[in-house]
């Protein structure tokens, strides 16, 4: 298991945004997590994630308990994510805004005495990566804040695929992509998972979902519904455990197998 | 046996509380004027509390510190007034209550508003300041800088008119080849004099409202190297004012008396507080002296040691 | 079933009385002022007499009606630091043209100059779209040193019964107030009615919350907010009157910190400087806590020097605690 | 012809956003438009709706040429828009949003004289508005930016139903919501045009595009590249002429029929 | 043919040199301190003298340094109120501690208390977070109080030639200029460095432009933050240090409006007060345009309180030209 949750209960005041949810990802899989709006599907990956701390529950590791008291801490074990108010900063370029946090520095004495940055080598390497996802960008220099709605998501995904070392999570990374791009994206996650990273995909999109996904994990009431395996259900199914039209199997409710 | 107005006859052992009300609690000036007050109170026994407006001009925080002084139920009340007639009707309502109200520095508007008034008389304390730059120019034709105050202040407007008075000029005599505000604050004249002196650098004789203002004005004289041009005049007579009178940095200062303002108003409370006794005069010139160690003639002036003995701060 | 219950009760708080004080977003200023004034009274006895009382409302009554208009302001995410200065140009000008053409005529003046200064500010952050900041630090300046050209070096004494009305008292029962706290509540009530239940109030918020977002939604964003400015020239003539009643006297230098008293009022009442969430409410406790914070330390016998050290420390004490309590009930 | 444009441009800088754009909706139908990321579909809805002034070109109404200066003047004009980037107020309540702008006072003196809003009025409407979504709010009191991802563009979306009178344009209405939320804003979009209101929809999702459109005006670089009847082509060969991998007929490249 | 050349020209205009200057952020900035000066020389010839242009220069020593600081503030979408009294109780700290320790010591107290001052502040905003605006009013009031205790009614000289170093002449050629203008640019080109070639510089940037998007992206902003408010307070203690190489006295009444100024500086320079946009470099161009203003003024014979309302004015020209060019470029 690569990432376990259990009982995750997260409460805004009055309204329970998750409520004793459970959560597994195994090593190497792609798992796509859907579920109604407002189902708390972003609630359940920002615990993961580290940007919202549970008011109850654990989380796991490897098998390890961890406990995230920032997003800073999850980065610390490798996990990576794309928030689905994309967390850019709209000011800076694209090639700052991919090396957020994680800047490079210039070799010997100006990079480690001087501390300067090597703006060079972050624009070739950004450029690189957002090459990959074809969205049209003419140049890494450019502000966020002007770019089209779905070139904005491109580069919040080249930045987590570039960087994502254990985990990489993605909240509905294609909801403002066009079908050439959303495949594109679809593509870079089965890379992912081939280098061995394992991916948490939340989307709306069930023909993506059934695509890419290994296992469907369906989230429903701030609660894990069920988890069934893509091969074995159809997507009219799935839609209808998502809507509690359906009734999920024992072992599906139990977590699969 | 506490009684509600707050007023009225003190008991009899009771703590005499005096409240004191400065301009603010920036200027030097007002900050010897409450040492010598805690001073005094401490030496009579009584409790002092100071309070000050917020800046030159807050006459509405020296209002809300009367009716305060009055809720806490202070015997007497010494006052530095804003304006001399912004607050009248706070120290009317003051005295309404009993409670004795003496102006310190500044009389008040008709004077009569208070009980007493202890301070100099500025007008022609700027009389002399003037008497003696025209003296120290000799025959040369003056070429007048002013730095003044803060605009408005009744002091500052009183110190200034008293200068061109003595100088024999007026308002608006050709003599005068520039002015700028300072607030007192020597920063702010270094600066404006250092412009001033761009557009008049052949000015010969420079006003200033108070030493810090002339510290200033010099410095800027020094660095364009005009100090044996120019007769700087200046009203204060602290410490550090005298000593530069001493050092040539000032021509000539006019000192007055602050701790005499306050040592006198503690002890008008006190008296009253005591018996109900009200000073006999209304207005108390505490005086004022011009320190200077180039006296000219007519012009009444002591030397630098005598200034050092009696300067204050 | 006990635990069902439980959480019935836990979910229902939402509506039920003590929820809403709980949740309610003065909640922590009002906890502010009460610490405050609890401190006090323990302090020294005299704090409580109802003398002493009506004496902070009424040292309030200047800052607290400017405190209206910078809360509008605030709330559009603008700021104001003319707005004391054209206060203080109003008395003036009321003092002044009173003695020439009587104290009705110089209302109608000073609203004349009060509201074409608001006007022009307005003009030139809605218009030119400058930063409201720069905007009013500029016109402050100009407004001062054109009091001060237009005063001289004198101080207008005004005797109109109609310019001083603000200072008069009269009595509720064994209570003594002037009309100015009167008039202060009102513009508190009227500026609170308007905010929250006419569609101009929706429109302040929204301009502030997200100017984009009200300007595609279709609000006339820039007449929404030029209006404010012209309210808040309204305001200071207001304020103006009021200061008038309090000292009957005109000064080009009084009232140089109202604008920072009135940016503190609207903060520690927990509006937001960044626009769009707030109210006059909290804005009004905000200056009621000031006004207890000066009128307590006096009475405790401090002096000024330390009482501004205790009101620096205090103030932000003030907002830690509105903070901690909306951060404990409502996140 | 509801609404027409000739020759729009707008350049941002050096950037190009349309260039020389046409655009024609009919009375009465659904037009969907689409295009690759950053084609500049956002700009030309942008410009329709009065948010966006073009450097050149021409718009007209009914036949007749309008100017839009501002949105007030396309709203004037019936139109009335979902953004992309939603323009909701985040700090006020989901009622005062719906109605931003059109407020609805008391009758009687409380809202002739002291123009008092009418909130109860307000809340029962906008409530009543959401529920045909279906998308699970609890309260209309609730501030817009307690809500999820879905549910705040479900409150967008509503809100453009309401009130639009003569063209409605949705930019992506259903890119954050699920794929229940979605089937019902597709059938809000086939209500509204059964009630003769025209609408214009932009949107990646092809099924959902095929499922509700007239007429498909397909967008890229920045041009209107062809107009097509989803009857005559298949989403293979519009996503081909999307992306330019296949050219338009004569007549679609004109404007189609 | 020539239409697509033409076309070609305008957009490589991005990237020639021409079209660099013409989008610069501090274009605006360079046209109104270039108006400025065109019309003051035309005014008066003293002006442009290099004797003049020094003293401009040293005029805005002080502010100038302080300014950088605000910047760095202003950036993270904060303010600091009470960076100039900082620096001002900074001499009152150098003047009395090196009448005792001598001068080194003196320094090095002075950096507790500056750097300490800052890190309150800092821990204020990061740790509760306070708004900056609040927390450093608070401190301000606080500060400015304690300052006066502490020098009581005294001016300090102070005689040490270390302290005083930076008022030292030395010339180029035939330009005289003080050590005070060195520092007041060394600190520019350091903080313009940092800004723009470091991580930190990034983030400084990223924790104003969107703090909740730098933090999911891993930036520690609360630290970043925090270091913000330090290196403040390094710089007030220049900034004082400055202070009193310009005036060999130590006055707890100096600088009252340096707050004011440096925010002036820095809005002019066209750094945003919503943060996350702008530079130090404009704010260098926007104390100069505050400097050239007063200077030529004065030299224009315009008395103080006609100065005041032409320096009201101008300032919001200033900010206006700046935001009319920014537009037309870049827009
Ligand atoms: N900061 C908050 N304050 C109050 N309520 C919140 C907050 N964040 C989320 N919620 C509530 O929690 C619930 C779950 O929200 P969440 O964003 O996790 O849903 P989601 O499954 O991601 O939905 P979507 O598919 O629409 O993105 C929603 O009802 C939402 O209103
Ligand atoms: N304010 C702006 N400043 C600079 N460039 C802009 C601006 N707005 C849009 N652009 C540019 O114009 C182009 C078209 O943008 P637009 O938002 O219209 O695309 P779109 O077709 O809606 O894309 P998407 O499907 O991703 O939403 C993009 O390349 C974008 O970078
Ligand atoms: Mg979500
Ligand atoms: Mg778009």
């Amino acid at each position: 298991m690569a990432l376990q949750a259990r009982g995750l209960i997260k409460r805004y005041g009055g309204v329970v945004a998750i409520n004793g949810a459970d959560f597994d990802l195994r090593q190497g899989e792609v798992l796509a997590v859907i579920g109604d709006n407002g189902a708390g599907k972003s609630t359940l990956i920002k615990t993961l994630a580290g940007a919202v701390i549970p008011d109850e529950g654990k989380i796991m590791m490897n098998g390890k308990d961890v406990h995230f008291r920032s997003t800073g801490d999850a980065k610390a074990h490798g996990i990576e994510t794309v928030y689905q108010d994309l967390a850019v900063v709209p000011a800076l370029d694209i090639a700052s805004n991919l090396f957020l946090g994680r800047e490079l520095r210039r070799p010997g004495i100006m990079g480690k005495v001087f501390r300067r940055l090597d703006m060079p080598a972050m624009r070739a390497e950004a450029a690189r990566h957002l090459s990959e996802l074809k969205i049209g960008i003419k140049s890494v220099n450019q502000a966020v804040e002007t770019l089209s709605g779905g070139q904005r998501q491109g580069v919040a995904v080249s930045r987590a695929a570039a960087f994502g070392k254990g985990v990489i999570i993605l909240d509905e990374p294609t909801a403002a992509l066009g079908v050439r791009e959303s495949g594109m994206v679809i593509e870079l996650i089965r890379n992912i998972r081939d280098r061995g990273i394992p991916v948490v995909l939340i989307s709306h999109d069930m023909p993506n979902v059934f695509d890419v996904a290994d296992r469907i994990h369906v989230h429903r009431l701030g609660r894990r519904a069920a988890v069934v395996d893509p091969k074995e259900r159809t997507m009219g199914e799935v839609v209808a455990l998502m809507t509690g039209a359906e009734e999920p199997t024992e072992v599906e409710a139990a977590g699969g197998r | 046996a506490g009684n509600d107005s707050g007023s009225g006859s003190g008991g009899g052992g009771e703590e005499v509380k005096i409240g004191l009300v400065t301009k603010t609690d920036a200027n030097p000036f007002f900050v010897k004027l409450r040492e010598a007050a805690q001073k005094q109170a401490d030496a009579k026994g009584a409790k002092l509390v100071a309070l000050a407006g917020a800046f030159d001009g807050d006459n509405e925080g020296q209002v809300a510190a009367i009716e305060n002084l009055v809720t806490q139920g202070v015997k007497g009340i010494l006052i530095t007034p804003n304006s001399s007639s912004g607050i009248l009707s706070a120290i009317k309502n003051a005295r309404d209550q009993g409670v004795i109200v003496i102006a310190l520095d500044t009389a008040t508007e008709p004077a009569d508003a208070v009980d007493a008034t202890f301070a100099t008389d500025n007008l022609a304390a700027g009389v002399t300041q003037g008497k003696w730059v025209k003296g120290a120019l000799g025959s040369k034709t003056p070429k007048v800088l002013m730095l003044d105050g803060t605009p408005g202040g009744t002091v500052d407007s009183l110190r200034h008119k008293g200068f061109l008075e003595g100088m024999g000029l007026s308002e608006d005599s050709s003599e005068i080849a520039g002015k700028a505000d300072t607030n007192g604050d020597q920063t702010k004249a270094q600066t404006a004099m250092e412009n001033l002196l761009q557009r008049a650098p052949d000015a010969n004789a420079l006003y200033t409202i108070n030493e810090p203002a002339a510290a200033g004005g010099y410095a800027a004289i020094k660095s364009a190297g005009k100090e044996s041009a120019v007769s700087i005049g200046s009203i204060d007579g602290s410490c550090v004012g005298v000593a530069n009178v001493k050092k040539g940095v000032i021509g000539g200062t006019v000192l007055q008396f602050p701790a005499k303002m306050a040592t006198s108003g503690v002890d008008a409370v006190v008296a009253f507080a005591k018996d109900g006794t009200k000073p006999a005069q209304s207005f108390n010139d505490t005086g004022s002296m011009l320190i200077t160690d180039k006296p000219v003639d007519g012009v009444e002036s002591k030397d630098t040691t005598w200034g050092a003995e009696n300067c204050w701060g | 079933m006990t635990t069902t219950r439980f959480e019935n009760t836990n979910t229902s708080v939402l509506k039920s009385l003590p929820g809403r004080i709980l949740h309610s977003p003065v909640f922590g200023s009002v906890v502010a002022l009460l610490v405050a004034i609890i401190i006090f009274s323990a302090m020294s006895p005299r704090f409580l007499a109802p003398a002493n009382l009506s004496l902070i409302l009424q040292q309030s009554v200047v800052v607290g009606i400017l405190a209206v208009a910078q809360t509008l302001i605030i709330l559009t995410a603008g700021i104001d630091l003319s707005i004391g200065a054209i206060a203080v140009l109003g008395t003036i000008v009321l003092a002044q043209a009173a003695a020439g053409i009587g104290p009705v005529g110089a209302m109608v003046i000073a609203m004349i100059v009060c509201v074409g200064l608001g006007a022009l500010n307005g003009a030139l952050v809605t218009v030119l779209r400058l930063p409201p900041f720069i905007v009013t630090l500029g016109t402050f300046t100009a407004i001062v040193a054109a009091t001060r050209l237009l005063a001289g070096s004198e101080t207008y004494q005004v005797t109109s019964p109609l310019l001083t009305f603000l200072g008069n008292t009269f009595k509720i029962g064994t209570f003594t107030t002037t009309y100015g706290v009167v008039v202060m509540l009102l513009v508190y009530a009227i500026m609170g009615y308007a905010l929250t239940q006419t569609a101009w109030g929706r429109h302040v918020y929204a301009v502030g919350g997200n100017p984009n977002g009200a300007l595609l939604s279709g609000v006339k964003t820039r007449r929404n907010m030029f209006s404010v400015y012209i309210v808040s020239g309204v305001i200071a003539l207001i304020a103006a009157w009021a200061a008038l009643g309090r000292i009957s006297t005109a000064d080009s230098n009084a009232y140089q910190n109202a604008n920072l008293d009135t940016i503190t009022a609207v903060v520690i009442g927990g509006t937001s400087l960044f626009g769009g969430r707030g109210g006059v409410l909290g804005t009004l406790i905000g200056t009621l806590i000031i006004g207890v914070l000066r009128s307590g330390l006096t009475l405790a016998g401090v002096d000024s020097l330390y009482q501004n050290i205790a009101t620096g420390a205090l103030v932000i004490v003030a907002v830690a605690v509105d903070q901690f309590t909306r951060r404990r009930t409502s996140r």
